[in-house]
């Protein structure tokens, strides 16, 4: 890979990364213990300390493209063991917050951005989740119908999934929210 | 005798309070450097920025000084451990205390030079003459408020 | 001390046993916490994932509502619920434009006076350790327990504030107070990860799958949870994890309340137990068995 | 009434170019109280010089003013020419006509202006100087260095061999400090035993030091050339003179599986009768109280006062307090670790194969608890992969310290060479942030150890460790090629940072000397003087002072002792007399001077009545210790305290020497 710095890109990205993160990129020193640590550090295709270079670096693209800002599990292993106090965890927030603003689809994470929006979006309508909606409707959207599908009779049987949903009574609250905040 | 400073705001004196070892000797070196500078400064040498009492420059002012400097040597570089930080607290200080007195605090100017230091020297003197020299003409600097 | 209950989604729906053996649990221990006016959702991990004023202001609601009806104290027992109020209360607290923002659109005041715990956090503070001994009469002895701690319950520490992050032991305590033994082992912080649950089954099985693999080699029976996105992924996973790497597993997983209940001589059917997909008749005869 | 004489010099055209000389002397002829005004071509040369004596002479002045160079140039100059004509030199002033005026600025008329005003502050300085004398300290020529480690030795050595008297005092009970506790010692690997051993015996035999071991400094109290020590010297319960080190004693004593060793970091046991280590200087033994059976017990055991021919166990000694005088001090107090159990995820003191470096020394030391063969805690295996993880605790604000422990990137591929060295076949892994290795050979020392001894260099930190069954699993990072990296091993050795020598906070407040946050000493001036303290007197070495190797250690011990032998090579210790003085009419004995004094120089002083009771409590200045900075006089709110030569009235009357 070879990267070209624009100098007033580089600025641009940076502070609005920072700005959002209320951190600093250049308290990083590339220790490496954040990706040392992560638990699924094997799937993405940059390590975290490898994203906070790139964002430090300016490179948009490729770090709002990643695999890795998806597959992060915010278990906050690595802002835990940060001996510099970055915010890496917090840093992985923030670049899937931009993408999603941007509306970057990523080509092999779908499911999960989709899964965020559709939770969000279950939220919105009823200000609680209820399960049994979301999972189908995450199954629509994904096309993937059948996964997980031999669990639910069992949960079903067992009583957990339930076949109606509680709804926050006072929901233009909820609406008022989304309304300001998304 | 003619081009007498300090009476009027075109020709201003100011007075400076500067430590022996760093910015004194930092003055110095402009000079064995022939740098050129405004001449209406007037260096009162004391060992150390820590020696220089507040009321030191109520004093000059009082004596018609229209600016005073004060320097001494960069924190941590004090050839007296510590100095140059009690004047730096002090002076916190003292600036409320000036304002108090009417004093406008532009007239006031607190500055770090090193022995190595000949431009900063240079610099300071100069960018601190034409700021007192641009500064309304007050007979009194204690009713400029 | 008036204490709120912030149930939250799970609690009402997957994770039933979790509510069911808490609120029983509380009744042993003559606890009264009331259910937090018209609760909504905190947003989980979808929020701060992908929109942090949202992840801050849902679960900024609860809060608000808890306080302007006289709490002090929220329990929060879904772990993952307890990390986004303490961040929320965290942010809050700390941010006062964002406070305003927030409290703007709710049109109620909040001063983040609120004290947020997590069912352990809960258990060991505002219950207390003598307490929940002198209610034991059926002591769990010979039990070979792991607790499962995982990621929300103690980080980020700056945060979360509770327990140390690297080697906690808070679960191990109640365990131990049970008169179970507490199981040693090496992966007891290391994620699930819950939040990719539906969206990455297969990644989330080869972390949920090394913890289990993990526990059963240092010879548990059982595993304690205190979260029920983790309960979701070690007993709701289970059968699946042990088809994809075709080595058996067994070990059921149960909440931490559901244990206490046990070990205060509840029966499994009033602590929901057989509400989990993992059969735990078998360890389950030898508690009962013992304490005939 | 003040007659001062002025002397305007040129320069030759330096300053007469710019300046109106003529003109100048003209004026300050007029300035009341100078009696005389004369210019002249360049002052500093012998006629020049001969003017001024001869007028001070002839005209019987009080006060000198020269409008000349700057003072830095040839105020002592002039200040030498007054005193031979019996003229105070303080009594000389000099207004800085040629840097602060001809070479800046250009307008004749305005230079001879301000030239004028500089002129005329300094005659009302002169008219308010007062005569100074120098301050001359006596000197007391002995020595105190306070540490026994590789730094404080050399000093002492090194002090010892000028002649001079020096009286070590180490709190262990054998000198030798961490070094003696090393293996071989990077980069050249020579054994640390071989070359300190003899230097440990040189110390104890040297006919110029007194050695206390086991022992600590109670107090500090005096100036430079005059300090008291009070020395705490802790009983050992055996009468050192007649020991003879057979070590029948410690073989005798049941208390053999209860105590760790301290000298070998909990990897064995020792006695309660013990000396840390065989080649212990002096080879004496020393009771631990609180594990002997016979103090535990009331008098249960006395198995080695059985044993011991010449019956030199004592039981009743009791701790003794030594008073010494001497006239210069070093602190050579050394280092500790950190607790490495800070890093929860490396499981230090939970899994008994995570080790530190020093105990990795030890395990490596023929003299060890292993006898030199590398076995691990756990079960005596020797291991045949290691992982190294650098940086623990340094570097790290979060958890440890931000600084660099400046030793562990060296002792790190020292320890990995000398392991592929004993076990054949064997493999370490060395997990790094940065290598740094500057010192001469240190950098073809880490390359050989890559290169020629197979050690494998990962660039990143270890996050986590886990134990699977008899293995450690060690999860890092390696950021070049940009992967999660897990490694099983055998063993794994932290390099653990580096921090001051714990209490070392309280002695820099016994002996009056500043500190860094962290609590290494400070140097009076980082390049400069970086064998100084900031108290007149006291001395730094060592590891004390901040991380660094043994090369550089010997080189500030050594440092101390030429400043220390400079200092006594004179007769008495000389100051200028520029200091403050205190009034003790007026003071009122608040003692806000002191706060800002950061040479304790003020001390307090009761003045009594004729009956002996005290009236008061005021302020004293003690000349040894005090600088001249002044800061004390502005702290005090009664003007009870001035600086000489920068005296109060004086600075108001320059002012004042302006008004319009
Ligand atoms: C694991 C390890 C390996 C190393 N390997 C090497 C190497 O191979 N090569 C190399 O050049 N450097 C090496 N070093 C560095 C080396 O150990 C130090 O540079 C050196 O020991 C510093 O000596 P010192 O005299 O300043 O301090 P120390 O050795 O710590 O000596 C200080 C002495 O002062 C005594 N003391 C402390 N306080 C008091 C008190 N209040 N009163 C009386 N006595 C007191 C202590 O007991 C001690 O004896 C290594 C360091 C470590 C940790
Ligand atoms: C670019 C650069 C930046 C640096 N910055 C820093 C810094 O910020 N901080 C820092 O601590 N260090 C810094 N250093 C290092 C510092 O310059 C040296 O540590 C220091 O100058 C060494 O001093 P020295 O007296 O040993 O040698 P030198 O300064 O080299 O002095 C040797 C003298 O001996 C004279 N000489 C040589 N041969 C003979 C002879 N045969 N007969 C008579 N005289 C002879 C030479 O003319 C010279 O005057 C820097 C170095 C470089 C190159
Ligand atoms: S652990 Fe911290 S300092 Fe190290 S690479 Fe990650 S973010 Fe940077
Ligand atoms: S928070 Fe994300 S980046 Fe950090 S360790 Fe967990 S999964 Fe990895
Ligand atoms: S005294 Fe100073 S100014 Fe006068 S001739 Fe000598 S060097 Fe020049
Ligand atoms: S037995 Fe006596 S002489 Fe021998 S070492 Fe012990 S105390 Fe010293
Ligand atoms: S008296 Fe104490 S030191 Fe001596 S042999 Fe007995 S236990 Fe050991
Ligand atoms: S010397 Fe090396 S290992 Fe030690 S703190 Fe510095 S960089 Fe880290
Ligand atoms: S500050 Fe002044 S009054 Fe107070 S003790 Fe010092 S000299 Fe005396
Ligand atoms: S002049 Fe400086 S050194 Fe001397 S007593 Fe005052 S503060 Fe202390």
């Amino acid at each position: 890979m070879k990267t070209i710095i624009n100098e007033q890109d580089r600025r641009n990205f940076v502070s609005q990364v920072e700005t959002m993160l209320h951190d600093k990129l250049a308290k990083c020193y590339q220790c490496g213990k954040c990706s040392a640590g992560c638990p699924v550090n094997f799937e993405m295709d940059y390590t975290p300390n490898q994203i906070i270079k790139m964002t430090e670096l300016g490179m948009q693209d490729p770090v709002l493209n990643s695999k890795t800002i998806w597959l992060c599990v915010s278990c906050n292993t690595c802002s835990t063991r940060c001996p510099k106090g970055f915010e890496v965890a917090g840093i992985m927030d923030v670049l899937r917050e931009i993408a999603t603003r941007k509306g970057i689809e990523s080509k092999t994470e779908k499911e999960i951005q989709v899964f965020h929006k559709v939770f969000l979006d279950n939220v919105k309508s009823n200000g609680r989740i209820f399960e049994l909606e979301l999972v189908g409707k995450y199954r629509l959207k994904t096309k993937r119908l059948f996964r997980d599908m031999f669990l639910a009779p069992k949960m079903i049987e067992k009583g957990k999934l339930r076949m109606s949903g509680d709804k926050v009574s006072a929901i233009n609250s909820i609406a008022k929210i989304f309304r300001d905040f998304e | 005798m003619a081009g007498k400073t300090g009476e009027n705001v075109k020709d201003p004196r100011i007075i400076a309070f500067v430590c022996n070892w760093c910015t004194y000797s930092g003055a110095d070196l402009a000079g064995t450097s022939r740098m050129k500078y405004a001449d209406n400064i007037r260096v009162i040498k004391l060992p150390c920025s820590g020696r220089i009492d507040p009321l030191f420059i109520v004093e000059a002012f009082k004596k018609g000084a229209k600016g005073v400097l004060v320097s001494g040597c960069h924190p941590g570089d004090c050839h007296y451990t510590s100095g140059n930080y009690h004047s730096r607290r002090k002076y916190a200080a003292f600036r409320d205390l000036l304002n108090y007195l009417g004093v406008d605090l532009n007239r006031v100017e607190f500055s770090w030079i090193s022995a190595s230091e000949g431009n900063k020297w240079v610099s300071v003197v100069s960018e601190f003459t034409e700021k007192i020299k641009s500064l309304p003409d007050v007979h009194d600097i204690f009713s400029s408020r | 001390m008036k204490l709120a209950y912030y149930p939250g989604c799970s609690l009402k729906g997957t994770s039933f046993e979790y509510e069911v053996s808490l609120l029983k649990v509380l009744e042993v221990l003559n606890i009264e916490i009331k259910e937090i006016p018209d609760w909504n959702c905190c947003g989980a991990s979808a929020a701060h994932s992908i929109n942090h004023n949202l992840s801050v202001a849902l679960p900024a609601r609860n809060l608000a509502i808890a306080e302007n009806n006289g709490f002090e104290n929220v329990l929060a027992p879904c772990a993952a619920c307890s990390s986004r109020l303490k961040t929320a209360n965290y942010e809050l607290g700390s941010d006062d434009v964002l406070r305003k923002k927030i409290t703007d659109s709710l049109d109620m005041p909040y001063n983040a006076s609120l004290g947020v715990s997590n069912m352990l956090e809960f258990l060991l503070n505002a219950v207390g350790k003598e307490n929940i001994k002198s209610h034991i009469k059926r002591p769990l002895n010979g039990i070979k327990v792991a607790s499962y701690y995982g990621c929300l319950l103690v980080r980020p520490p700056k945060i979360m504030k509770f327990d140390d992050p690297e080697n906690p032991v808070s679960m191990d305590e109640l365990v131990s107070l049970t008169g179970a033994t507490a199981v040693d082992y090496p992966y007891k912080t290391d994620c699930c990860g819950a939040i990719n649950s539906l969206s990455k089954p297969d990644v989330v099985m080869a972390l949920t799958g090394k913890v289990l693999y993990n526990i059963k080699e240092h010879g548990a029976d059982l595993v304690v949870v205190a979260c029920p996105l983790c309960h979701s992924n070690l007993d709701v996973r289970q059968r699946e994890i042990e088809r994809k790497y075709s080595e058996r597993i067994g070990l059921p997983v149960i909440f931490i309340t559901e244990l206490l209940g046990l070990s205060f001589g509840l029966s499994p059917e009033e602590l929901a137990i057989d509400g989990h997909m993992v059969n735990a008749d078998k360890i389950l005869q030898k508690i009962l068995a013992a304490s005939r | 009434m003040s007659r001062i004489g002025v002397f305007v010099c040129w320069c030759g055209s330096n300053i007469a170019g710019t300046v109106d000389v003529k003109k100048l002397t003209e004026e300050a002829a007029k300035i009341p109280g100078v009696v005389e005004a004369v210019d002249y071509k360049y002052m500093c040369s012998d006629p020049g010089q001969n003017s001024l004596r001869n007028m001070i002479r002839e005209k019987n002045l009080t006060g000198v003013v020269l409008a000349a160079c700057s003072p830095h140039m040839h105020e002592n100059t002039f200040r030498k020419a007054a005193v031979k004509e019996g003229l105070n030199p303080y009594f000389v002033e000099i207004a800085n006509i040629r840097e602060q005026v001809s070479w800046v600025h250009e307008d004749k008329e305005r230079a001879t202006y301000k030239a004028m005003d500089l002129l005329k502050m300094m005659v009302e300085k002169v008219k308010r100087d007062r005569a100074i004398e120098d301050v001359r300290v006596p000197l007391t020529k002995r020595a105190l260095v306070i540490g026994g480690g590789i730094s404080g030795m050399q000093a002492a050595l090194d002090i010892a061999s000028g002649g001079v008297e020096v009286i070590l005092v180490e709190k262990e009970p054998s000198i030798g400090g961490r070094m003696i506790q090393l293996d071989e010692t990077f980069p050249t690997l020579d054994c640390s035993s071989c070359i300190m051993t003899p230097k440990m015996v040189e110390v104890s035999q040297h006919p110029n030091i007194k050695l206390y071991t086991y022992s600590e400094v109670e107090n500090v109290s005096g100036y430079i050339g005059n300090f008291n020590v009070k020395i705490k010297k802790m009983t050992k319960s055996v009468v050192e003179k007649d020991c003879t080190g057979c070590g029948d004693c410690w073989n005798a004593c049941p208390m053999h599986k209860n105590v760790k060793s301290e000298f070998n970091i909990n990897l064995s046991e020792r006695t309660a009768i013990y000396v840390p280590f065989p080649q212990a200087v002096p080879l004496v033994p020393v009771i631990d109280r609180a594990a002997c059976l016979h103090f535990k017990k009331g008098g249960k055991c006395v198995k080695c006062y059985e044993v011991c021919g010449p019956k030199c166990i004592d039981f009743t000694i009791q701790d003794e307090i030594i008073e010494e005088k001497v006239g210069a001090i070093v602190a050579a107090t050394g280092f500790d670790l950190m607790d490495n159990s800070l890093y929860g995820e490396y499981g230090y003191g939970k899994y008994k194969d995570v080790i530190s470096g020093l105990q990795f020394e030890r395990l490596l030391s023929a003299s060890g608890p292993t006898e030199g063969v590398i076995k691990r805690p756990s079960d005596g295996k020797t291991p045949q992969t290691i992982v190294f993880i650098q940086c623990v605790g340094s570097r790290d604000p979060e958890k440890g310290v931000p600084y660099c422990s400046k030793v562990c990137c060296m002792y790190t591929a020292k320890h990995a060479k000398l392991f592929s060295h004993k076990v054949h076949g064997s493999q370490s892994y060395v997990f790094y942030i940065d290598i740094r290795a500057t010192g001469k050979g240190y950098e073809e020392f880490i390359r050989d150890t890559i290169e020629k001894d197979g050690v494998v260099y990962l660039r990143g930190r270890v996050s986590k460790i886990y134990q699977d069954r008899d293995k450690l699993i060690i999860r890092g990072a390696d950021t070049l090629s940009g992967n999660q990296v897990e490694i099983a091993a055998d063993m794994v050795v932290l390099a653990t940072g580096v921090i001051p020598k714990k209490g070392s906070d309280k002695i820099a407040q016994m002996l009056g000397i500043s500190y860094d946050k962290y609590g290494f000493f400070t140097e009076s001036h980082p390049k400069l003087r970086p064998a100084e303290s900031s108290t007149a007197g006291i001395y730094l070495a060592g590891m004390a002072q901040g991380p660094r190797d043994i090369p550089e250690s010997v080189v500030s011990g050594s440092a101390a002792a030429s400043k220390i032998l400079g200092l006594f090579s004179k007769s008495e210790y000389e100051v200028e007399g520029t200091i403050a003085g205190v009034n003790k009419t007026t003071c009122v004995g608040c003692f806000y001077c002191q706060r800002v004094c950061a040479y304790s120089a003020i001390s307090k002083e009761e003045i009594k009545d004729r009956n002996g009771n005290v009236i008061k409590v005021v302020a004293n200045v003690n000349p040894g210790l005090c600088t001249g900075c002044g800061a004390c006089v502005n702290a005090c709110f009664s003007k009870s305290i001035d600086v000489k030569g920068y005296m109060d009235d004086q600075i108001y009357a320059e002012i004042r020497s302006l008004a319009i």
